[in-house]
């Protein structure tokens, strides 16, 4: 890869801006990157294969461990899919308690994503450490809800495993009340920050064509200006009777990336408001057989988590297991342009690219 | 009955009352018993003089004012990196290092002795003699300009004539230094950390030079003592009367010295440390507390140059002078702290751009003024209040300048309502990008 | 069970393709359509193209061992149209090749890198197919489902590569 | 015989540093190295001005040569890889030594002619640091104000010169050329 005018610098796999054990072999002319090769591998599980060997319920665990940053995300996900493959419809209930915790785990996801971006542009983690604040306090509610914060194994399906505690409102509520100003907060010290701008600013641009052809999803894409939203698009849990909108971003820059995230925790404030008001009582669990064995079928269900669509292709041979799994991991396919984007800009640059467009590792090895 | 009155909460805000009077007084006292230190050096001077000759009692005294200055070196830097650490802390709502002794006091100790005890790696293909001299090498020039530093009236260690030369030469020496520790690493991302390093101290050392002559050409010496005492007849702060020559100073002081936001030489998230990315244990340690180091002694430049040393409007007649200018000193330091827990990091062409398009040019105007401004007041001497009419106009014109510049080169390619996402009107793709609303 | 929002049912899509590609669709259900592989890139550039289906988007592109078969399964999608398109390509067990998508679509350079890792299955121009997940080396593919039974495979021992048994060399 | 005390103690720990490490810079093989003792050897030199009482002079050989020709070196052995491994002075061995007798010949013949106990016998209480730098900044631009700007002259035309060689492609200047009109 190396020529005669340039050097091999390895990026990763311990590296301060990769998150993750991830490993970019750079080709360098200077400070520009000439050439890369993006190595990943270094997390691989094997999850689609193990999951061929485990009960349909035994497999939700593992979509936990895909993206560690939004387990709730992804619950949910495989939940749906298989909820439809095999024709269990959850309670009311359960879906808009699952649509509460989706959401509260994307504003921990896109809190986390924009911190680590930040820090990569060179802050010293001080906003870093605000957005954790705000992801502390989610994932408090998290544990109070269902023990475990990072990997939470929450929901079930047919429904959801455990009833909310009482306190959870209360302290749900408090944090939605200030959620906004706590937005409005880094808006006004990052968004507005002339280093921050001249960091991010026109660094990274996706043409909105290219992230469509490269299969974007998510911030990714819409930071491009394209509006696209499964939410919206295609609606699961009843997201049509929530009233929000899809921020998209002007040019595609890694700026961009960082204010549709800023923006889409507003949102899901306002999906969560609503939700808390349209909250059933009932049940928040439907009775399935323990050993589900749906009809020879297949599946493909697509969620909007935070780092994009994530899908859920799912083929069942009658058995108690799935014939076939396989994760359509957001974060994987975001990185298709990496390459494109990264060749020819500085390191810098690269460096707050990758940042923005914010992977996650244990989704790309899977 | 007494246990409960020693309980009580008045009990104890009398005794806190009283500890902070009995404090009071002490302090008043030993500050009255230690207001010039300069008695100590003659008597030290004076103690070898009487008992060995000339040449052994100016030998030993400079000893002994060398191991003051590096023993306050030394302090500064135990307690600056509690200090840094408890005050990002406090930035980030985090609590900081709060459990080795009292307040977490202990902590740069106890971070200093795991430094020690950890093993010290030499890479296999480094060039072994260069990388073991540069973490001690890089000590030389932190402590060396120290020297002409103006604690206080009459105590000065090096009252050199050259003094402002003096601390630019010294502190230019760590540029080769930097440069032998990331070569001699032999790793890629070791030597962009030099070359940035290199690259970076040469642009900024124009615009910190052109700063320090206009400071030379207003009082028209290159003496601490003398630009202090300048400052104090003529009872203005050079920070004031040439405000473009604080700033100038300050931010290219900060890419000197590798402080945020301008510390791409070890950019962490880019190229992990930069020149010390192979250095272990210790060795890194000591050229974080080089780092540490430097920007108290950025501090103590700057409150000496521009912020009139040690006189602080007649208080130096009651507290020990070099108090007061211990605590500009850590005010500056303080200002960089809070820079650092704030600000992301430019890019290093942005940087260079800024120093040679920008700053450079800035300066060498800058210096023209001041030069017409000095001879006007040196020729129009019996003219009153001709400095402080200058000082208005300058900072006047400082304000104006940053202003339309900000105008002309920057805020027009980005205000904040033109680069804000937009809400989408509808989903869909390319052509559905046609139609979103603008938000408001 | 019922189809996706998005999903256009695979009788639909038949018919369109039919349209043009007269007699060319041997089997379909309610969301996918069967498509023969000496004709698979020439429908899906087609399909990208026209304006009826506008397949810009290729949103997922997997692979299954079907034990006698393999079969590559496609989600394309058209953001304009709102509409999700579902194929799937039948392929010789023995020597699985199949055209690559890379130069109609970039996203799908990594996906088929991963189906090769995993399944074994070799795109026909692709222009990087090297293993993804899994090093340069590693015996057999760990998605098919004979992969426990391969005689060169050795799941479960340290083979990394410049790792040999109880030894470690930089 | 020399007197022994601090200031001629220190003039020989001064000397000892600068011939050492220039004799080094000579001898050692490794480029970085030879260069790293002759920015030793530049501070050595520095500090034989601060023992003569020419403090402007001391601080400029630190600033110029130790600070400033020290990195241009730098950047010369560091763009130059043939030679950037070793320091190929072996081959002109014979030359060099007969260079340094010759040299070393002069000296010792300059040397003889000037008086030696001027030189020595100095202490550190007749270090004298008055002002130099008004009487060099009166001189400069008074009394050899036409040698000053003779050789700021020079030195720009070497500036102009340099840029000229580098630029060797007359069309990029042109382009700049044209840029600078088109904004007039």
């Amino acid at each position: 890869m190396a020529t005669e005018d340039t050097y091999e610098l390895n990026i990763g796999p311990q590296h301060p801006s990769t998150h993750g054990v991830f490993r970019i072999k750079v080709a360098m002319n200077g400070e520009t990157i000439e050439d890369l090769d993006m190595i990943v591998g270094y997390l691989h599980r094997s999850m689609e294969k193990l999951s061929e060997e485990r009960t349909f319920t035994q497999n939700i665990p593992f979509t936990d461990r895909a993206d560690y940053l939004a387990a709730m995300s992804n619950n949910l996900g495989y939940c749906l899919a298989i909820e439809k493959i095999a024709d269990v419809i959850p309670p009311q209930r359960a879906t808009v308690l699952r649509v509460i915790f989706a959401e509260l785990q994307r504003i921990a996801s896109h809190a986390m994503a924009n911190g680590t971006l930040v820090s990569d542009a060179g802050a010293w983690q001080t906003p870093l450490m605000y957005m954790f604040r705000e992801r502390e306090k989610i994932l408090d509610l998290f544990e109070m809800t269902c023990g475990a914060r990072l990997t939470t194994n929450y929901m079930r399906i047919g429904g959801v495993a455990f009833e909310p505690p009482d306190e959870f409102y209360a302290q749900l509520n408090s944090l939605l009340g200030e959620l906004p100003d706590r937005v409005d907060e880094y808006m006004e010290m990052l968004s507005e920050n002339e280093i921050f701008i001249a960091r991010t600013k026109n660094v990274g641009i996706i043409t909105p064509e290219d992230a469509i052809n490269a299969s974007l999803s998510g911030p990714a894409l819409r930071g491009s200006g394209v509006p696209w939203d499964l939410r919206k698009a295609e609606p699961y849990c009843g997201y049509e009777d929530y009233d929000f909108e899809i921020p998209v971003g002007n040019i595609g820059d890694s700026y961009d990336r960082f204010m549709v995230r800023l923006f889409e925790v507003k949102e899901s404030v306002k999906i969560i408001k609503q939700a808390l008001n349209i909250l059933p009582k009932g049940m928040h669990k439907t009775q399935i057989p323990l050993a589900l064995r749906p009809e020879p079928d297949q599946v493909y269900f697509r969620t909007e988590g935070p780092r994009g669509e994530l899908g859920y292709f799912v083929i069942t041979d009658g058995g108690p297991a799935p014939y076939r799994m396989h994760i359509r991991a957001p974060s994987f396919i975001n990185l298709s342009l990496l390459k494109k984007l990264a060749t020819g800009s500085s390191l810098p640059d690269a460096v707050v690219t990758l940042g923005s467009i914010d992977i996650v590792v244990g989704e790309i090895d899977r | 009955m007494i246990k409960k009155f020693f309980s009580n909460t008045l009990f104890i805000k009398l005794s806190i009352g009283f500890a902070t009077l009995i404090f009071l007084f002490a302090g008043y006292f030993i500050s009255k018993l230690l207001f010039d230190l300069s008695v100590f050096s003659e008597f030290i001077f004076n103690f070898f003089l009487e008992r060995f000759s000339y040449n052994l009692a100016y030998l030993a005294s400079s000893i002994i004012g060398a191991l003051g200055i590096i023993s306050f070196v030394g302090l500064v830097l135990l307690i600056g990196s509690w200090v840094e650490r408890r005050v990002i802390a406090r930035f980030q709502i985090r609590v900081g290092p709060n459990r080795v002794g009292p307040f977490g006091l202990l902590q740069p100790l106890a971070d200093a002795i795991k430094l020690m005890q950890k093993e010290v790696l030499v890479p296999d293909i480094a060039d072994k003699l260069l990388f073991l001299i540069p973490p001690v090498a890089i000590f030389l020039p932190a402590i060396l300009a120290w020297g002409p530093i103006p604690w206080g009236p009459n105590m000065s260690y090096l009252d050199i004539n050259v003094g402002i030369l003096y601390v630019f030469a010294v502190s230019s020496l760590t540029v080769p230094i930097i440069f032998f520790a990331g070569w001699s690493s032999m790793n890629h991302y070791a030597l962009l950390g030099s070359m940035r390093t290199v690259a970076m101290m040469v642009s900024y050392e124009i615009p910190v030079s052109l700063s320090l002559l206009s400071v030379a050409l207003v009082t028209g010496t290159l003496n601490f003592n003398e630009i202090v005492m300048w400052q104090s007849n003529n009872s203005i702060w050079l920070g004031l009367f040439i405000p473009f020559a604080l700033f100038t100073f300050f931010f290219a002081s900060t890419a000197e010295i590798n402080r945020t936001p301008n510390d791409i030489a070890e950019a962490e998230s880019e190229i992990v440390a930069g020149y010390h990315i192979e250095y272990s244990g210790m060795k890194a340690g000591l050229f974080m507390a080089v780092e540490l180091g430097n920007a108290v002694l950025l501090g103590a430049l700057i409150s000496s140059l521009f912020l009139n040393g040690w006189f602080l409007f007649g208080i130096e007649n009651l507290v020990p002078p070099y108090i007061i200018f211990i605590t500009k000193t850590v005010f500056i330091y303080l200002l960089l702290i809070w820079l650092r827990a704030t600000f992301p990091r430019f890019r290093l062409d942005q940087l260079m751009n800024f120093a040679w398009k920008t700053l450079i040019p800035a300066s060498i105007i800058h210096f023209f003024v001041v030069a017409i401004e000095v001879s006007i007041i040196s020729n129009f001497s019996e003219i009153p209040y001709l400095i402080v009419l200058f000082t208005v106009i300058n900072i006047s014109l400082v304000v104006l300048l940053a202003y339309l510049w900000g105008k002309i080169f920057h805020v027009q390619q980005y205000q904040p309502e033109k680069i804000q996402p937009r809400f989408a009107a509808s989903i869909g793709g390319l052509e559905a990008m046609k139609e979103v609303s603008s938000i408001d | 069970m019922t189809l996706n929002t998005l999903q256009l049912p695979g009788q639909e899509l038949k018919n369109i393709i039919d349209s043009h590609f007269p007699a060319i669709i041997s089997n379909f259900s309610l969301d996918w359509v069967e498509i023969p592989i000496d004709k698979y890139l020439e429908i899906i550039t087609w399909m990208k193209e026209n304006p009826e289906i506008d397949a810009a988007q290729l949103s997922n592109i997997t692979g299954v061992d079907m034990i006698d078969t393999f079969e590559i399964h496609l989600h394309l999608q058209s953001l304009d149209l709102k509409k999700m398109y579902s194929i799937k390509v039948i392929l010789d067990r023995e020597n699985p090749v199949i055209p690559s998508l890379c130069s109609l679509y970039i996203g799908a350079n990594l996906q088929e890198r991963e189906i090769f890792d995993l399944l074994g299955i070799n795109f026909d121009g692709h222009p990087d197919l090297r293993r993804i997940f899994l090093w340069e080396g590693f015996a057999g593919h760990p998605l098919r489902k004979d992969f426990l039974q391969m005689d060169d495979a050795n799941p479960g021992l340290p083979r990394f590569p410049f790792e040999e048994a109880g030894k470690q060399e930089r | 015989m020399i007197e022994v005390n601090i200031y001629n103690a220190a003039f020989l720990l001064f000397s000892m540093i600068t011939l050492l490490s220039a004799i080094g810079v000579a001898v050692i093989n490794s480029l970085m190295r030879s260069l790293f003792l002759l920015i030793i050897s530049f501070i050595g030199v520095a500090s034989l001005f601060v023992l003569l009482s020419a403090d402007f002079i001391a601080i400029a050989q630190l600033l110029i040569y130790a600070g400033s020709i020290s990195i241009l070196l730098l950047f010369a052995v560091m763009l130059t890889p043939e030679v950037s491994i070793n320091n190929q002075n072996s081959k002109y061995f014979l030359f060099a030594a007969l260079t340094g007798i010759l040299f070393t010949y002069i000296m010792f013949l300059f040397i003889s002619i000037f008086d030696i106990n001027q030189l020595t016998g100095l202490s550190l209480d007749k270090l004298n640091f008055s002002n130099t730098i008004d009487k060099i900044g009166t001189l400069l631009l008074g009394k050899y104000i036409i040698a000053f700007e003779l050789a700021s002259i020079l030195l720009l035309f070497a500036l102009i010169g340099a840029i000229s060689i580098v630029r060797s492609n007359e069309s990029d200047f042109n382009i700049v050329a044209t840029k600078i009109k088109g904004k007039k």
